[in-house]
Formats: C-alpha cells, structure tokens, sequence
C-alpha cells in the first residue's frame, strides 16, 4: 500500500485541500531537495582527494537532469492514470495538467495536497535515487557514460517501480505491498542497480595494486551524514502527505531509528573491530536511516529502535561482504542501502500495527494475516531487486556500446576531477 | 654511504617501495614535492579560463645506503619507476658526511642497518 | 507589480492573518537567512587559500551588520509610507509599529501575514544583496572600507530601490513592472554596483603577475551552491507570502530552472571548452536561480526550463567579459547576478502569464500588451542598473576617502587572512 | 515560567490541537534536529588537525545516545507529573502515554500541538546539551568515559533541570521564574558543568609544552556557526509553541540578538586586540544567541540588540578567564554558554515585558516586581549553576573510577583520531 | 654536477621559474617547507591568544645543473628572489656523485640536458 | 660548512628548536616527510577494513652550520629527540659546496652568521 493510501487512512475522510498539509508537503520538499547536496558531501568525503569532485558532481548533476526529466516525461510515467499497474498514462507529458490548486486526482479519497505539491515532494525522490547509485561506480565512471546511464535508468526502471508501489493503481500497492516512504523503490532498486553497476563496470586498478584507498575527507562525509538525518524527517515524515499523527509517528521511528542504527553499528565495530569510528557512526546513521524507511508510518517508538539496531548492526557486517565477493562497490550502495531496504522492508511486514496506523489493519485482512503481509513484503523485494538488478546490467551494458563506461587506466590514475573535469578540489 | 635521491611519479611510489623491500632496504624518508621538468604540466579550468600549472606532483625519495647497495637499489628504481614517457624523474646521488641512528646513538655504517 | 501585490491577486481578498501564510513566511524567512552562510561557502571555497576567511567575513558580517540597520532604518526607508514613490517614511525607526500581530498596513487588500513576519523575510533579502556584491571585491579590499561601503549601500542604494520595485506606493510597482522575488533589487543592484566597485577597486596584483588564482577548495563551492538552491525555494516561493498556488507555481519554476540553469551551463562547457566542470555546475545553477527570480510565480514550468538554460549558457560565457574589459571581478557577480538578472527580468516581460498568476492580466493592461510590458521591464532594467551603478561608484570614492578601500601590496601578496584578521583558514 | 506556560499565556485559552501550531513545533524540531551537527562543525573546526573527528563525533554520538535514553527514560523524568517540583514520574516510559493526537496534559489550559510533537521538540534540546558540554574536554578525554558521563549526566542533571524550569510542576517554574527558551536549562547547566568536567580532567599536555594550539579549519567553524543560527530560529522561536505573535517577537529578538553579538565581539576585538577576527565574528554570534535564549520571546527588538551587544562583547573577555583561573576548557563552553546563558538569564529579569508577552505581567505579579523578578532569575542562575557544577563533577569522578577519563599521554600526542577511532580526519 | 638548493619567500617562485627558462635551465624539484631564521615569524589571533608561529612557509628549490651553470644560476636566484627585508632566504650548493633520467637510464651530465 | 639532516618525530619539534637557540643557532628549514623505517606504521580503519600505513609522518630538518658546531648540535637533538623506542630517526651530514645569503648576497661562512 502506497503513502499516499496510507495518508488516507489516517483520519476522516478529506475533500479539500488544507493549507498546512500543503506547507507540511512543501517544507517536506524542501528537506528531501536538501538530501542531494547532503549525500554528494557524504560520499565526496569518502573517495580519494583525486576523485572528490567527479564523486560530488554525480549527485549535483542529478539534481539538473532528473528534474527536467520529471517533469517532462517520468512525473507521468510513474504517476499517470495505469490500466495494467505497470506504467502510468502519458497525460502528465511536459507537466500538462498538474494542478497547483487540486489534489493528485486518482487516490480515493482525493488528498488534501495540491497536484503540484505531490509532485514535486515525489520529484525530490526521483533525484536522489539514481544519485545513490553513484557511491557505487565511483572513482571510475565516464561522466558521459555516468549520465546516459541515468537518464535510461529513470525512464526505464525508476518510473515503473514508483509506478507499481506508489502509484494507487500500480501492481504491488494492489497487493497491499507496505512501504511507507520508499524502503523498495529509493533503497532496494538503488542498491541492487548498485550492485548491477559496478559489477558491469569491474573493479578500479588501485585494489589490484593493493594502493590504500582513504577517504580524503570525513569531516565532509559527517556533515553530510548530519544533513541527511535532517533531510530524512521530510523524507519519512513527509510520506504522510498531510501534517497529522502519522507524519508525527513518522517523525519519532525515523529519528530513533537513526539513533539507534548509529549505535548498532558503533557497538558492533567497537565489539569486531576494537575501536568504534566515526565514519562508522556516520554509516550506522544511515544504514538506520534506509531500515526505517518503509516502517516510518507503521511502527512504534520501540519497534523503530529495535529496526536501527538491527539493521545498524548487521550493515556494519554487510560492508564486508564485497571483500569476498570481489565486487567493488566503491561506497557501500549495496551494503547499506541494498541490504538495508530488503532488511527494512521485511522488517515492516512483521511489525507494522494497526495502532499506530489504521491502514496496516486492511493490508493485514487484504493478505491474510501476518504472514501473508510478510510474504508480500518478500515479494516485493524479490520482484523490485531482481527487476532493477537485470535492468540496471542491460542499462550498463547498452551504455557502453554508446558512450563507453570506464575511463582509461591513465585517467582513473590521474583522478577523475583534473582527468575528466579540469579540475582539482583542493588547492590548499 | 650514499644519499639517492629519486624523484618519481606518485603512482610508482608503493611499487618502489616493494622494490626496495626486496632488496632488504627499509629506511626511506618520501617528501611530496612539485617538480618542473620537461613534461606540460597540468591544466585547469576555473570558469573557462585554463591555467596550466608547469609543476606537476611528484614524489622525492631519500634513501641512504652502505655503498655496495648503490647500484642494485639504483637499478630497481629504474625497473619499477619507468613508464617511458616523458616526466619519469631523475636519480641524484650525493656523498655522505656521517650517519646517526638518534634512538641508540649509533654512528656510521651501523646506524642504517 | 510587486510580490506583495501578486499574492493578493492570487485568490478571493484576504481580510484575516492566516496562520499557514504566516508559518510560511516564517519558514521561507529561515530558508532565506540560510543563503547567506551558504553564500559565505560559495565565494570562500573559490578564492585562494589565504583569502578564505576574509571571503567568508564579508558575508557573515552582513547578517550583523544589515540586521541592525534594517530593523533601526532601513526597513522604514524601504517599507514606510512613501508619497513620492521614491523613499519610505520614518514611522517604522527602531522597529516600532512592526505588528507582530496585524498585516503590512500598506497593501490593499491586506495581506495574511503579520507585519512582523513580512519584515524579518524582507530583512533576510537586505542581508544577502551586499554579501553579493562582496564576490567583486575579494582578495584585495581594506575590512574598514568594506564595513563603511556596505552600511552606506544598504541606505543609499538598496532602501531606495527596493521601496521603487516593492514597496505598493514605489514608482517602479505603480507601473506595473514585474519582478517577482527581487530579480532586480537584489540581482541587478548587486551586479551593476558589483561592477562599480570592482572598477573603482582597481585588478589584483596577483593578475599582473599572471600567477595562477585557483579555487582553494571547489567541495566547500559545491555546498554553498547546494545550500543556495535549497535558501532560495523560501526566497522564491515565499515571495507569494501566502501558501498557495502561486507559491507552489514559484517553487516549480525555480527548482525547474536551477536544474536546466546547470545542464546550459554544463552543456556549454562541454562544447565550447571541451570538459564540463563541477564549479560549472555550481555556477549554473545559480544562474538559473538568479534568471528565475523576477519570473518564478508569473511562469510556467516549461518557461522556467527554458529561462534556466538561456541564463545558465548565457552567463557561462558572460564570466569570460571581464577577462575582455580587464576589470576584476573576482567571483564573477557582474557576469552571474548582473547578466542573469537583467536577462531574467526582461525574459520575466516576455514570459509571465496569467494562466499562472492573474496579476500578470493587470500588468499586461496597465502597459497596453506585451511590448509595452516588456518595454518597461527594461526600462526598470536600466533605471535600477544605472542607479546602482552611479551610486555605488560614488560610495566607493567616499570610501577611499574616509577609511581607505584597498589593502596594501604586501598584505595583498600575504593574504588578507593573516593581514587583516590575524588568522589563517587552514592549519591542516 | 516556562515556556509551555508563556505560550499559553499568549492568546485566547486553546483547548484543540491546532495544524499550523503543530507543523511549526515540527518544523521547529527539524531546525534544532539540525543544530548538533552543526556544532559538531563549530567545535569540529577550533581542535587541532589530529582531534577533528574525534571531536565532531561527540557531538554525534548524542544523537545516538540521548535521542534512545530520552524516549525510554529521561522525557518522563523531565515531564512526567511531578508531586515534588524536583523530578517526573514514570507514566511516559519506554515512549508509553505520549500521544499524536493530544496534547501534552499538564499544562493548563491545554496546548495546541500533540504531545508527541512537544517529545520531539523537547528531546532535540537534550540532544545538543550535553554535546555542548564537550567543547570542555576535547582533545584528551577517553571515548569510553565521554559516553558513560553523559548518559549519567542527561538522567542525573539535565532532566531533573528541565523538571525545575519547564515542567509545568517543577520548582522553578512555579516561583515564576523566566527562561524562555533554555538559558539556565541548556546554556548555563552546560557552562557550568563544563567548568566541572575540565576542572576534572586536567589540562591538555601541550599547553605545558607551550605549542601553540590553532584550530584546523575555521571554514568548518564557520559554517557551523552559520547553521547554528538557522536552528536557533527553530531553538527559541520554535519554544513559543505556536505559530503567533510570541513565536514571531521571539525570531526577531533572537535574529538581531546574534547580530549584534556578532558586532559587539568584534568591535571589542578591533578595539582592544587590534584586529576583528573572523572566529570572533562566529563566537559573537553564538555569544548574542546563548544570550537571548531565556529572554527571546519576552523582550522588544531593541532590547534584544542590547542583550547581544552586552552578552557579545562580555564573552569577548570572558573567554581569556581560563588563561588566568588555568583551566583548560577547550573550546570555552564557560565563556561563551556559562557566562552568557547567566547574563542572558538576569537580562530577561531586567528587561521582560509584557508588551511583547502577556505572561510577563504574571511573573512580576508573583515576584513583586521587577527587582523580585530580578532576584528570582538570581536564584535560579545560581541554583542551576552550582547543582550543575556539583552533579557533573561528582559523575566525573564516578566515571573516572569505572571507564577512566583521561586517554594516555602518547594517544593524546598522536591525536585522538588515530588512537581512539583509528581514522584520520583529513587524507589530503 | 652540483646540486643548487634554493630558499625562498612563496611571491617569488613565478620569478625565479621564469629566470631558469631565460637560463634555459628546464629541471627544478620545489618543495614547501617552513624556515627558521632572523624573520620574526607570523602572529596568529585565537579567541584574543596570540600565537606567534616562529616558523614561516618559503619553498625550497632543488635544481641539479652542469657545474659551469652554478654561478649564472645563483646570480639570476640572487637577483629576482631578493627583496632587501630580513627573510629573503639562502643558498646553499652541494657537490653531486651522479645523476640518472629514469626515463632513458642515462647517467651524468647528459641525464640532465 | 656542512649540512645536518635530522628526520624526527613530529612532537619533537619544539623542543629541538628550544635547544638549537640554547646553542645559538637561528638557522633552520623543517619539512614535513612520511618516513619507512623500522617502526610499524599506522592503522587506519575504513569500514571496517584495516589499511597499515607503512609510512609515518616525521619532520625533516635541515641545518647548515659552521663545521665546529656540527659535533654540539648532533648532541643536543641527540638528546631531546630520542624516546628510545624504534622510530626516533636518523641525523645524517653532508659536506656543503657553499652558502649564499640571499638578503645581502654574502658567501661562505658569514652566509650563515
Ligand atoms: N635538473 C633538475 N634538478 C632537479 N630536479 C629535476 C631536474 N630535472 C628534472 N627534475 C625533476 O624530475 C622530474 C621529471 O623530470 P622531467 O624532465 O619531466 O622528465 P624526464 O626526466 O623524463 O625528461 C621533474 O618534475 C623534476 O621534479
Ligand atoms: N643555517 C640554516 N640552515 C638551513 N636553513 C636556513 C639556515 N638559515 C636560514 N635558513 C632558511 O632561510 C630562511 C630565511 O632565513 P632568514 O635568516 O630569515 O633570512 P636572512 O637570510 O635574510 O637573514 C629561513 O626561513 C630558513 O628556511
Ligand atoms: N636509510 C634511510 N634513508 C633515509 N631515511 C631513513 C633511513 N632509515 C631511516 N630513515 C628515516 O628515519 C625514520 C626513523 O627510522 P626507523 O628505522 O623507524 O627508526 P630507528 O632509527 O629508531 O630504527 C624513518 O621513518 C625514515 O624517515
């Protein structure tokens, strides 16, 4: 079931637009534009001195191209009247016939948001999906490869997932899929695209030569970790679609998620590892962050401390997986937001209660009791991780028959900022 | 004792470094220098303006050595530290005066071993 | 026609405060405080290393010493009741008769906003159009020089132009000229009288010397330029002073031309000099901030992409005219906010549309058509880029005469950080 | 009085949840959410290159530790019934009874937001206190030992304070004593046992070898600072509760407050050490916004620019204390929160009135007047003052037997960084 | 060979850069390093502290030239990087054992032509 | 003339500086270099991978004196430099060809005076 259904459930039935829900929304979109910038710190903290810009640019640049993308083409592909819950209709195209003044027509009942609002809140998300993905090919993308890649990737994997979770006519929120704001459609389809992507890429040449590969700036990664927490509450909060007690529950099970994730992921690394870090504490921020993310509207206080702990802990461990496996996912997409949004999505199925959201009540009768709610759940992830996974290694695969997908050995050397952009981004 | 004084490109540096291990040589002080030589230099954009900075980062490398190891540690920067293109770097030697080892106050040959 | 104006044309007369108005005003004051900090990062990551902090000062030191002012003098200055349509009345001196409780008195009909609120978003615009103007003068001015050039701008030139374009009795607004969040007032007069000072200002030695004047750290550019995006929907949206269609139009249309603002310029780049770089993309989405503001509540989301490109290619050639005219505009005010404003303003002419904002049928009326709309959107092109220009000339010529407005050679080659400050931006 | 009585105070008895009201606490919470990371950045950037992270992830980690002990534990000390004055009961535990839908139900008449919005608000606050309270011991104490003094600390000392002074039943609040929005709670409890914690801990080694101790990065202290006022708006005008006249008063007087703070340090500066810095300009306006936190939302502008004024330029001397009194508070948590939160404290008794809030007439009738009123701010500066100073010192010694304090002298000289976290900050 | 190693204030490394390519002296290794010497260093201000740091940035050229260009080099330092104030810097030459390209592997004075 | 090279740990800058005023010598370049040499090196965790630095940042110093006072200066950073345990350095000489003045353009032995 949708956030935009879930809204719905959460009180009498509304009929016109309120104007604190819409400031509620606006601000919300504010916060979530606010994450872009926060994950380009995030991740241009972590790659090295060489490759910071290159790293910070991958998410800039999706804030330019995503959007006008949006509103021209994807806004209605994924949110366009479906008849077959797989893709939306085109009557969107070029931002025709979204209302600044009336609710987002097809949920029954009608929101209390205007058109616009919806719009752009779901905008800011489209922007920092494909963003996420880049942690993943750091370091050693073509830019030009970098951005045909994306703007496939939104068309082609990004409209249709939002269209079947989010949209109330697509396939899984049918189903009574519960994913409150985005724990499949950001995190999953992120990290398994992630996954896809820096497999089809391969690894950079410095893990072969075994060159220690430090982070050039983790007081960056910090901030940025501190304004995604910040950017989080509207992401999550936001979801409600209306200022009331859900986006309020949102608001707490996000915020002690990302408490607690910070801690599961300290307290492991100090227990493993011998010394707690700081970029471990930004990581476990994070990592609480993605968990929440389906649960935010669904789960008690404590529920929402139990799933940062959870997911905080075992993401601690997950990072290492790519060590054996050999696959190079630069800056942990598939660890942290891959493993974390399936672990937070099967999460919510077993803990989502009808006390804290009334909606969680018909997703339980639509799918038999818990289990079945449970069973959905891994559905989803199953369908939305394979789907972009596969496309996501065509998309790749296609982009390197157009533009070409890795730089040269001497380029990925000389680093990315002075080889691909002229630029160096200290000169201290 | 010789001082060699290598000036490398930066990515050489941990292949030097293995090279040097081989040899059982395992003092080495690295200074991260800017060097002016023959290759173009590197060009930034900044607002469509280009500077091309004639000093490019390299590495300089001091390794001290008995004399006999001279020539074998000589020959191992050459192997490892060429790529063929222009900007590869120089070797300098210079003579010793004296050599101390500051923990244990040792003098001469025995304080690099 | 003011933003104070076009809100109340944007639905049935408001007679009562209206609490979301209110909280909006309030919120988008908090996001416009923002910018200048974020601005503060933009022009110090740009400026040699041992600049950084004086960089930095000059805009930190507006929200000191504007704010005092404005709420002693200036706000009155710009806001009082003006007979002549040139200058504010006296009768809000030292904040007395700011409502915090009752509307903006001078409007018909009244706003939904107390006066309080309407003055403190207004104060957060006073504080950032110096700052602005700072970008030209860096690496080179006297600290004393820039305090007393600035006090007396804010008075002089800014109350003044300001009271013209926004205050309902302003000369500029009684013809109807259409600047929606202060393309203009804050753009125009920034840039015009950036230019002046800079020429006044004289080139820095370091140019004779040809030595290279690179960026001292693009990642902290990156993030004033993120935060700038993210200050300016409250700059832009929250000049509809009501939540409304109108705000949510003008959070559209500045979001949609920031991104294509970045793809131009990034476009550009890529053709014309071969490589697209990151501060390109920082630049250019400031440029189509900047295009946008006049615009942002009267266009639609397709002319607010098409106003973003023009500006942001426009202005990614525009910053190469100073190396032409060999004046020494540091950070490129003059070309960004200059150029982008005044083009913005008269795109604004050619562009609005009543379809969005129903104001617009009254400008178009009162200026008998579009050409006669557009005819004098240049003509406040020209009064205010003259004013601001003569005006801050003369300031300048002030200011070298009482304290002085250039460093010495040897404090200039030593860093005004060290020299002026006592400090240095870095002890990594 | 607290600051749930004076927003009470303000208008017409409320008795249902208002939305406006309710999306401002939120928004508000998101503000001051925002000022931790912040200071992370502010303190981040004064220690020397070796101590950044370390630093910055004590301010971190209390987003991690407090937000948990807060939900579980220390909110229902703090604002759970109290029959004593001195501590709360146990109702809220573990997040139980804290509802989304209705007010918090202590006060009298009821407020207008939920009281889960009100939990939210009020645990950013005892996020960020004890994080300030780390400025004092940066740069030598134990990771161990920082996390076990301040989970004591946030139950021991900062709930049974904000009991006293905010709980509707507390002590304090009863005698009517003012602290608009935390200057006894937060800034003088924190300056307070920040003096107890150094005093504690000892001074850093290399103040006895005389090297010189300069701060790694003032860009970061800067745009911490620069964020710190953006969250202070949330900080202080976010404690009127409701989105009206006293919420607005409260912005203005905190936003000309930290400007003329900002002023008043650096005039002080240019007058007695030569040169304005740009530290001092990011001290002052900390110092001007430490200064109008209790007195916020009871002063008229005017007084709020006289409170900056005194409280920046006091704190500009204030600092230099330590180098007489030789204790080594790093960062001058006491110069700037304890000095200028007891200033500010006695300030608000000075110059509230009830102009700007009704409730003001109340307390100068339960005080006798204004010198009553006067000496109450006395008592309550001095009770918070040494209890503070007294618990703190006690629970450092406490911790100093279990976890240790004080890393050893050779992890001191490597830097904190290296030896506690095992990360550099900076690989450049 | 000789090893030529220069001292000298930052402002000046454009000037001496542009001597050596009057000289036609293409090869130089620069180095930041901080100096010690008569100059009275730089005050820092920290929250009303003075701090003076008696160690002053200045960059430390490195030019291995044929023994008949030492005084023509020297001269051209001597007259460009002087500015007449306390801090202008030294110059110090060194006697040299060998020098390698290690591009081509040459040895002595054609390494360095 | 001869030239002492020192390569110290970082913390032990201040002190020998103390003790080279002691002697009266006012002359002194440091740079900052990474050294390899017997001690262990750093372990930086990153995500919970562990990386061992082999190189360690030490000061190296750099001071030209008369040759008499070559002897008391080895003794006294011998002494303030030394912890005893593995890692305090190496001081190494060299035999200078001449010293130059910049400010004044004196040579030889008043160069340094
Ligand atoms: N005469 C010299 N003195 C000191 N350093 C030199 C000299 N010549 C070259 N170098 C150093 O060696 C580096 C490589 O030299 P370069 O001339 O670019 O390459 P190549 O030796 O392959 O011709 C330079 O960047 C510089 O640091
Ligand atoms: N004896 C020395 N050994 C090494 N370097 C020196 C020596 N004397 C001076 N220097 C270097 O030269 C720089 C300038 O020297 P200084 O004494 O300040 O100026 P001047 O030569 O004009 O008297 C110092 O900062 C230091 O780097
Ligand atoms: N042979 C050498 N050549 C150049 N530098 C050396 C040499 N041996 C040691 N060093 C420098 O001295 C430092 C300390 O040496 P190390 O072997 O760790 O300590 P110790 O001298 O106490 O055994 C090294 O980090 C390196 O910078």
């Amino acid at each position: 079931m949708s956030a935009i259904a879930c809204a719905q459930g959460a009180g009498p039935k509304p009929a016109a637009i309120d104007k604190a829900d819409t400031l509620w929304v606006v601000v919300a979109s504010v916060l979530v534009l606010l994450m872009t910038p926060a994950l380009a710190l995030f991740y241009g903290g972590m790659v090295r001195r060489k490759n910071v810009l290159s790293t910070m640019v991958h998410s800039f640049v999706m804030m330019g191209m995503v959007s006008v993308v949006w509103i021209v083409l994807t806004y209605s592909l994924s949110f366009g009247k479906t008849s077959n819950g797989l893709i939306g209709g085109l009557e969107f195209l070029f931002g025709n016939g979204i209302s600044m003044k009336d609710a987002y027509p097809y949920t029954t009942p009608l929101g209390t948001v205007p058109a616009g609002a919806f719009m752009l809140f779901q905008m800011m998300f489209a922007i920092i999906t494909p963003a996420l993905i880049s942690g993943a090919i750091a370091e050693r993308m073509k830019f030009s490869g970098y951005m045909l890649f994306t703007t496939m990737w939104v068309v082609v994997i990004y409209a249709p997932v939002a269209c079947w979770v989010w949209n109330p006519g697509g396939w899984l929120s049918q189903r009574g899929a519960l994913d409150f704001a985005g724990g499949t459609v950001v995190h999953l389809a992120s990290g398994a695209s992630a996954l896809a992507a820096c497999i089809a890429l391969g690894r950079r040449k410095a893990l072969e030569h075994h060159d220690p590969i430090l982070p050039n700036n983790l007081t960056t990664t910090l901030l940025g970790a501190g304004l995604l927490w910040v950017g989080w509450i509207g992401f999550n909060a936001g979801s409600a679609l209306a200022i009331n007690d859900i986006a309020l529950s949102a608001f707490v099970a996000t915020h002690v998620a990302a408490a607690s994730g910070m801690l599961g992921w300290l307290i492991c690394e100090k227990l493993h590892f011998g010394k707690p870090t700081a970029l471990g504490a930004a990581s476990g921020l994070v990592a609480g962050l993605v968990g929440i993310t389906p649960a935010a509207g669904y789960v008690t206080p404590m529920a929402a401390i139990l799933i940062g702990l959870v997911v905080g802990s075992l993401c601690c461990f997950a990072v290492g997986i790519k060590l054996k496996l050999k696959f190079d996912d630069s800056l942990d997409v598939v660890g942290v937001h891959g493993v974390g949004g399936a672990t937070g999505a099967i999460l919510t199925g077993c803990l989502a209660t009808a006390v804290i959201n009334p909606s969680v009540s018909d997703s339980l009768k639509s799918n038999n009791g818990r289990l079945g709610l449970v069973v959905t759940q891994l559905l989803a992830v199953l369908v939305v991780g394979v789907f972009s996974f596969v496309g996501s290694f065509v998309l790749m695969k296609l982009t390197q028959a157009i533009t070409g997908v890795r730089v040269s050995e001497s380029e990925e050397q000389a680093g990315l900022d002075l080889s691909l952009h002229g630029e160096s981004g200290y000169n201290l | 004792m010789t001082k060699i004084e290598a000036i490398i490109r930066l990515q050489r540096l941990e292949d030097v470094q293995d090279a040097l291990h081989a040899l059982d040589i395992s003092g080495m002080t690295v200074t991260e220098v800017k060097g002016m030589g023959r290759s173009k230099g590197i060009t930034h954009t900044y607002r469509g303006s280009q500077y091309t900075l004639s000093l490019t980062p390299r590495y300089k490398l001091e390794i001290v050595v008995h004399d006999h190891e001279v020539e074998p540690v000589i020959a191992a920067i050459l192997e490892v530290a060429r790529t063929g293109e222009v900007g590869d770097g120089k070797i300098f030697t210079y003579p010793l005066g004296d050599a101390i080892r500051i923990r244990t106050g040792e003098r001469g040959d025995t304080a690099l071993s």
